[in-house]
């Protein structure tokens, strides 16, 4: 493989503009490029980091799921209640239970989406009502504290699984990690889930060409869901005390983490690894600055907005260096000799 | 009006109908007329930047910062008028000033840098609130002129307040300007393919920075409507509010994908989703119930229609 | 005789109000090609989307080996071995090619190999004739590479029944010539062709019938042996349509209007330099990948010259965007109509005034319907535009139809010079006639035309001189006593340069 | 502090008055709920002939609910409304519309800043005094010196704005206190995710943190699982605000050493006392009346010491919890 493919091309922009961004706040931060960092940024997306996978999987067919806070927000509580009342619950079974409950309101969105065909912007807004509105009527009000829980469950994020030169790589972000890095190479490499690009790039030829393109977006949101559930279970384990208003808000991060990650909002393109870059992107830039002295705690909001902009206006003056580099190479390369020249 | 009502206008106009009837038999205080002004009133702000947000939507973008320039014109003009002692007048006229640059700068970075709106208007939204904090910081400001107080609290005429014949006056000049102007045959042109329209020699990048103009010269206006109607500015005015705009324009029966929807429709979105809240409200239904509600609403509003026409056979499978 | 592998029987369709087919009957044999002919908006390519489950019958039964069924859809179709390439091309603009031909290939396995795609992709390439990176991004893709892909498509699984709507459409004569050897090559090994085109001089050299369609209806179907181009056509319009291509005389000035030199674009083309006349109609000819259109897009000002001049009325010009172009008098009549040309969805009267929307417009930007309805009421005689009525969606006419009102948005801007990239693409044979004449009255009441064809009887037709070119370079211009299919043929493929 | 001028008034029962909303914050708060159960029971004992509703906005839409909610009391003539505000002064146009239709409003947990629409507010505790508390057991637990940070709710929030003010002021005033840095304030937007990022940002930008004080119920839990998680207890601990039930172990622990609150259940009750006589037009609101409260026993309405003009009942006062009490508590 000598020339990169556009999709690699996208993440080599992204990193080069994770690297401009930790380059610039360790100019401005003391001690800040260290396993710390590292820690922190890596614990925090591994939730992001999943519920961004599933966005992804949802916008590649050209839809968008904005009720996947709800759904981490109602499976945090739900899997908490159920470890609650049940604390001998097998681990894999509360993780089954979580992907389970996540999947039945994909299930919901994608039947709507894909057989009643309410476009999926207004299906998912209204599911972002219902759901929330379901957890708020289902938990009574009764938080779920770390009281609650088991203490496997409680450890589970922060247990070391190794150790790397003070940087630790934790459970729950090696977790994250390996399922996004599985659903890419389904992404890439799965036939069936080449249709999740087929169907977003031009659902009208997909039709045409004979994929079942209901069920493809249905199969999208149903993974979304489960993924956004599993994320639930890794909230509960995190934070420990679930409240109705847990989750609020992901859906608009995730979405972040897609879009700044390379997919693109039409459908069609995009790699759920750039999404997980996308969420690093943003979350080092929210931690960065917290502790960036110069900006004091009101400032933060504006200079956050203003920051991602950047990122974004810079990825993309990047992309399209980096593209016409390639263009230039290709065109320098010996090109494939057309059929006719040589009648 | 010579055009009659698309099916879509119809059926929200039914629902409409069904809803006011509902809300008339089951509650005495439905119709006084105090009711019926704050009905808008409550909403006022969200629903005249909605008017706008159905341009910018038909044109195929999305502005998700509303809510914040509605919150950063508001903080600047109680750090104007309330810190820095400025005539409020003169303060209105700035913060509208604000409104437009906002909008010059997400029309300029989605127009002429070509990224996409969601994407910049995501950063505006937490770029715009951040200002507002700046301005504000922890303080809540408030006692402003009297008169100014008055616009957005007593009736202008009658009992009509500015708000509403804001809304009124918004509507008929908006409703000419996209269904029977120049500029609106644009706007639905670009929202179907901005390739066509730049083909045909239209100016695509300059409509939609002026679209995005409107779109932040509006939420400003309606950030002063909001501090004139609460009578005090905080840090967080206008939060959130961008999701229920939203989905009152897409309940109108305006396409996500841009290039479709009418005024009309928008506008009975509206009054349904007011008058069924209101509705709820005077039925003492709690808060996080009837947002249950409308987002039921929302789904069967799309879903009951085809499949009526499913049943009586007009949509193949 | 033998069962049919597909037929319909008496099936009818509407949309609406339009009766698009009524009462339609049609059998397909294994290893004939069997042509349809018809006029824009005949139903051709409605009867086509009931072969292949994409729209359903609203009466009538479509029958398979002599079963009635019920096709539910194009994966039904495909998996009863009928495959369709349709009129407008389906691709998926951001998968490469190889992944676009086999996308919905089911013998493929679960795990996708590169390698693998890209070898089989390769090898049903070089069978359609063609010179196609496999690698490629589909969104880079010509018209005609878009075609091409699909046929690939078509070709990857096994078929019974291949019906081809306008393949030939977005095609210069040698790839079209190598597609009718395919679609020969297929029929000879037992499977039933459908085959749609406009040229008829396509239908003689590869149909075994031919089916007429005229407004809906089944008008013959006969052995091609008994078939004449003027009873043909005859059946098709209904009416004679006297010498259809003919070239009237040169009605050049001397007075230049554009002049070009040595325009050149870095990497895509360069050295293209010639003038046009008022009066004059100037045809480009070329293969696929000529540069033709990107010439085209150069003069309108979407993509910019990086070198050469332009001179516009003896002037020197910079064009730098479509509004410049036209401001000039220059207007372009894109060969994507789809994306590129009309905004579907929207009614034909807006489409129409697309260009012009000041002429349309009160003092207060306020638009005057009657004047709209009334510019389009004009360009629906002139043209013989087939439409419901002015506030029917673009999207709802035939593809012919969708072309004229392209057209007439950019004849209504009034110009001094036109550039019709295609301009007759998917237009059925009256229509063409009616656009040539209409080219020729254009430049005969003192405007220019630059032609963009992969035509050559239009190309013969209608161009006073003709310019070649070939990978991005002009290969030369042939006045039009010295002009022959070879000889531009010979220019196009690089076998001679003339001088300059 | 006031004497017994007059004897306290008892509040009959069996009265109407005319109905009843309890409005927090917004819903799903296991400490709005809490108060329910209180309001509910007062509301049992008073047999009031008039309703008593549970409504509140989502949190998304905590601003313009409660002030939907008020401007629809006020329509429907409800005869009191019970507000914990949100919306700081922004509610005051819709309280004075209620309160001239003859709606009584009466604030508990978050006043009206400005005091104007508001009939009484009924304190929890003193907001002077919870600054005092709040630098006691920072003084206690960092051993009289070294830095801290607050880990606030969102700036909007009234009342925890007043806690933080009057903590400064307290530190500023009192000479005891001197060795107490506070050094930055951060706002966790009462998510248990961003407290808990904020809280380790806190440790992270600040390398000799020692406490983390959080006036909120949700900062604290998370800032003290966050120092559990990482490790960092022995190095920063946690104090605040906090639910019993929600602290309990890292009160064991010693990450939390100690914490405080007050009874949301006797807020709920004491403040339907109060909404229930002034509707039933019992009380009068004025200050230096007196009255009984049922169980709660005798409460004066004073003059409100934070806010001019305002007028409070103060419940008080602070438990302070730590590993001695907080398991009985927590039960
Ligand atoms: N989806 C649709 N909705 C409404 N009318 C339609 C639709 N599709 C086709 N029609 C109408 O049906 C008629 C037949 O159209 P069709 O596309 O089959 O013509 P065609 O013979 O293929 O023409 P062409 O040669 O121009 O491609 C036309 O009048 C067209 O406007
Ligand atoms: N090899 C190629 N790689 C990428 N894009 C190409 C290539 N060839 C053509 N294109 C693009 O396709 C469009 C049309 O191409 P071009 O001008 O080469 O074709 P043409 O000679 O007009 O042929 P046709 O008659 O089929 O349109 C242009 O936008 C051009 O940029
Ligand atoms: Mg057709
Ligand atoms: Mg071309």
């Amino acid at each position: 493989m000598t020339r990169l493919s556009p999709g690699a091309l996208r993440i080599l922009a992204l990193l080069l503009v994770l690297v401009l961004v930790a380059a610039f706040f360790a100019t401005q931060i003391d001690n800040y490029l260290n396993a710390r960092l590292f820690n922190r940024i890596s614990s925090s997306v591994a939730i992001v980091a999943l519920i961004a996978t599933g966005q992804t999987l949802v916008i590649l067919t050209r839809n968008i799921d904005l009720s996947l806070g709800s759904v981490v927000g109602f499976v945090a509580y739900a899997t908490g209640a159920i470890v609650s009342a049940a604390p001998e619950i097998h681990p894999v079974l509360l993780a089954l239970a979580a992907l389970a409950i996540g999947a039945g309101f994909g299930l919901l969105n994608g039947l709507l989406v894909a057989y009643a065909g309410i476009p999926s912007i207004i299906t998912t807004l209204a599911a972002m009502a219902i759901y929330r509105s379901a957890l708020v009527e289902f938990s009574g009000a009764q938080s779920i504290t770390t009281e609650d829980l088991p203490q496997w469950l409680v450890d589970f994020p922060n247990t070391q699984l190794f150790t790397l030169a003070g940087v630790q790589f934790r459970a729950a972000f090696v977790a994250a990690v390996v399922i996004v890095i599985l659903v890419h190479l389904a992404l890439l490499r799965l036939r069936p889930a080449r249709a999740l690009y087929a169907v977003g790039s031009n659902p009208e030829a997909a039709e045409m060409a004979g994929i079942d393109a209901r069920r493809t977006v249905l199969a999208a949101f149903v993974a979304a869901g489960a993924l956004a559930g599993l994320a639930g279970l890794f909230f509960l384990a995190r934070f420990g005390n679930i409240t109705v208003v847990a989750g609020l808000g992901f859906e608009l991060k995730s979405i972040a983490a897609a879009v700044l990650g390379g997919v693109s909002i039409n459908g069609g393109s995009g790699s759920v690894i750039g999404a997980l870059i996308g969420a690093v992107l943003v979350d080092l830039i929210e931690n960065s600055l917290v502790r960036w002295e110069l900006v004091s705690e009101f400032w933060r909001e504006a200079v956050l907005g203003f920051l991602i902009l950047s990122a974004v206006s810079a990825d993309a003056l990047l992309m399209r260096r980096l593209t016409r580099l390639r263009i230039r190479r290709e065109k320098a390369a010996p090109a494939p000799t057309p059929k006719e020249a040589t009648s | 009006m010579t055009r009659a009502l698309g099916p879509w206008e119809t059926f929200l106009l039914a629902v409409l109908v069904l809803v006011y009837a509902a809300n008339a038999w089951l509650s005495p205080e439905f119709l006084t007329l105090q009711n019926q002004v704050n009905l808008f009133q409550l909403s006022i702000e969200k629903i005249i930047i909605a008017l706008v947000m159905a341009f910018v939507i038909i044109n195929a973008e999305i502005d998700l910062s509303v809510g914040s320039m509605m919150g950063l014109s508001a903080c600047a003009f109680a750090a104007m008028v309330g810190e820095a002692g400025l005539p409020a007048a003169l303060a209105c006229l700035l913060c509208l000033g604000i409104g437009l640059a906002g909008g010059v700068l997400n029309g300029w970075f989605v127009a002429r840098m070509g990224l996409p709106s969601l994407v910049v208007t995501l950063s505006t939204l937490i770029g715009f609130r951040g200002v507002a904090r700046i301005l504000l910081e922890d303080r809540s400001i408030g006692r402003f002129p009297d008169w100014f107080n008055a616009l957005g609290q007593r009736g202008l005429i009658g009992p009509v307040p500015l708000g509403l014949l804001s809304f009124v006056l918004l509507f008929v000049l908006l409703y000419v300007v996209l269904e029977r102007g120049g500029f609106g045959r644009k706007t639905y042109v670009i929202g179907v393919s901005r390739e066509v329209a730049e083909f045909a020699g239209l100016n695509t990048a300059r409509h939609k920075i002026l679209i995005f103009m409107a779109s932040g010269l509006v939420a400003a206006y309606a950030g002063l409507l909001f501090a004139a109607r609460v009578g005090a500015v905080r840090g967080d005015v206008g939060q959130g509010f961008e999701l229920d705009i939203i989905t009152m324009v897409l309940l109108g029966g305006v396409s996500i994908f841009g290039g479709s929807g009418t005024l009309t429709g928008v506008g009975l979105a509206i009054l349904i989703v007011l008058s069924l809240r209101n509705g709820m409200s005077l039925m003492n239904v709690t808060g996080h119930i009837q947002t249950g509600v409308v987002g039921l609403l929302l789904i069967a509003s799309v879903l009951v229609p085809r499949l009526g026409a499913r049943l009586a056979g007009r949509v193949p499978a | 005789m033998a069962v049919p592998v597909l037929a319909l029987r008496d099936v009818s369709k509407s949309f609406g109000a339009t009766q698009a087919l009524s009462g339609m009957t049609l059998e397909l044999f294994p290893g004939e090609v069997h042509a349809v002919v018809g006029e824009n908006g005949a139903g051709k390519s409605t009867m086509i989307k009931i072969m292949t489950g994409v729209h359903e019958p609203t009466s009538g039964t479509v029958e398979v080996d002599g079963q009635p069924v019920t096709l539910s859809g194009p994966r039904g179709a495909r998996t009863r071995g009928i495959s369709a390439i349709y009129q407008e091309p389906m691709v998926f603009p951001d998968l490469d090619v190889a992944e676009n031909i086999f996308i919905s290939a089911t013998d493929l396995g679960l795990v996708q190999r590169k390698g693998l795609l890209r070898e089989k992709a390769s090898q049903l390439i070089a069978r359609i004739g063609m010179g196609l990176d496999p690698d490629r991004v589909a969104s880079g893709l010509t018209l005609a590479e878009q075609q091409a892909v699909e046929i690939a498509r078509a070709l990857s699984q096994d078929v019974r029944v291949l019906i081809m709507d306008e393949p030939t459409a977005s095609l210069s004569a040698h790839e079209a010539g190598e597609l009718r050897r395919i679609a020969k090559g297929l029929a000879a090994e037992g499977v039933a062709v459908v085959y749609i085109s406009h040229r008829l001089e396509e239908i003689f050299d590869i149909a075994h019938r031919v089916t007429v369609i005229r407004d809906g209806r089944h008008i013959s179907t006969r052995p091609i042996a008994e078939v004449t181009p003027d009873g043909m056509i005859a059946e098709m319009v209904g009416r004679e349509v006297g010498n259809y291509f003919r070239k009237d005389e040169s009605h050049a000035t001397p007075e230049v209007l554009l002049s070009v030199r040595g325009l050149s674009q870095e990497d895509v083309y360069e050295g293209v330099s010639f003038d046009i006349h008022r009066g004059e109609v100037l045809c480009m000819a070329g293969l696929i990948g000529a540069r033709r259109t990107d010439v085209a897009l150069s003069l309108f000002g979407i993509h910019p010259a990086t070198g050469g001049t332009i001179h516009w009325k003896g002037q020197e010009v910079r064009i730098a965007s479509p509004r410049e172009a036209m401001a000039l008098g220059l207007a372009y009549v894109s060969e994507d109509r789809r994306k590129l040309g009309l905004a579907m969805p929207l009614s034909i009267r807006s489409n129409v005034t697309l260009a012009t929307l000041g002429k349309v417009l009160t003092r207060w930007g306020l638009l005057r319907e009657g004047r709209e309805r009334a510019v389009t009421q004009g360009y629906r005689e002139r043209l013989n535009i087939r439409m419901a009525d002015a506030d029917t969606p673009v999207g709802k006419l035939s593809g012919g139809n969708q072309q004229k009102v392209m057209l007439a948005k950019w004849l209504e801007t009034n110009p001094a010079l036109l550039i019709f990239d295609e301009p007759t693409r998917g237009i059925d044979v009256g229509a063409k006639a009616e656009v040539h004449d209409l080219i020729r009255q254009f430049v005969r009441a003192g405007g220019a035309a630059l032609v963009i064809s992969s035509d050559l009887p239009e190309v013969l037709a209608l161009g006073d001189r003709i310019l070649v070119m070939r990978e991005g370079r002009q290969m030369g211009i042939v006045p039009h006593e010295d002009a022959s299919q070879e000889a531009i043929m010979r220019l196009a493929t690089g076998q001679e340069r003339a001088a300059a | 502090a006031t004497l017994a001028l007059a004897q306290a008034k008892t509040i009959e029962p069996g009265q109407d008055s005319g109905g009843m909303v309890l409005l927090p914050k917004f819903l799903g708060i296991l400490v709005f709920e809490q108060a329910h159960e209180g309001a509910q029971e007062a509301h049992d004992e008073l047999q009031d002939k008039g309703e008593l509703q549970f409504l509140g906005p989502t949190p998304e839409n905590s601003v313009a609910g409660q002030i939907e909610i008020m401007t629809t009391a006020g329509t429907q003539g409800v005869g009191a409304v019970m507000l914990s505000n949100n919306a700081g002064d922004q509610i005051v146009p819709a309280a004075q519309a209620a309160a001239q239709a003859g709606t009584k409003v009466v604030t508990w947990d978050s006043p009206i800043p400005n005091g104007e629409g508001e009939s009484v507010f009924v304190a929890q505790v003193d907001f002077e005094q919870t600054g005092r508390v709040m630098a006691d057991m920072a003084y206690d637990i960092m051993g009289g010196e070294g830095q801290f940070a607050i880990l606030s709710a969102s700036p909007d929030a009234a009342n925890q704005n007043a806690w933080i003010a009057s903590l400064e002021k307290v530190l500023g005033e009192d000479e005891k206190y001197a060795n107490l840095e506070m050094v930055e304030t951060v706002y966790g937007n009462d998510q248990s995710e961003e407290s808990y990022n904020r809280a380790l940002a806190l440790v992270d930008s600040h390398p000799d943190l020692k406490l983390i004080m959080a006036p909120t119920t949700v900062g604290i839990q998370a800032a003290a699982k966050a120092m559990q998680d990482e490790g960092l207890c022995e190095q920063v601990k946690v104090s605040g605000l906090g639910l019993p039930a929600e602290m309990v172990s890292y009160t064991l622990n010693g990450c939390a050493p100690q914490f405080a609150l007050w009874d949301f259940r006797d807020l709920g009750y004491l403040t339907t006392y109060v909404a229930y006589g002034l509707a039933t037009g019992q009380l009068t609101g004025e200050v230096g009346e007196q009255f009984t409260a049922g169980r709660m026993g005798d409460y004066t309405i004073e003059a409100d010491p934070g806010r001019e003009g305002a007028r409070r009942v103060l419940m008080g006062p602070f438990t302070v919890y730590n590993k001695d009490n907080v398991e009985a508590a927590a039960k």
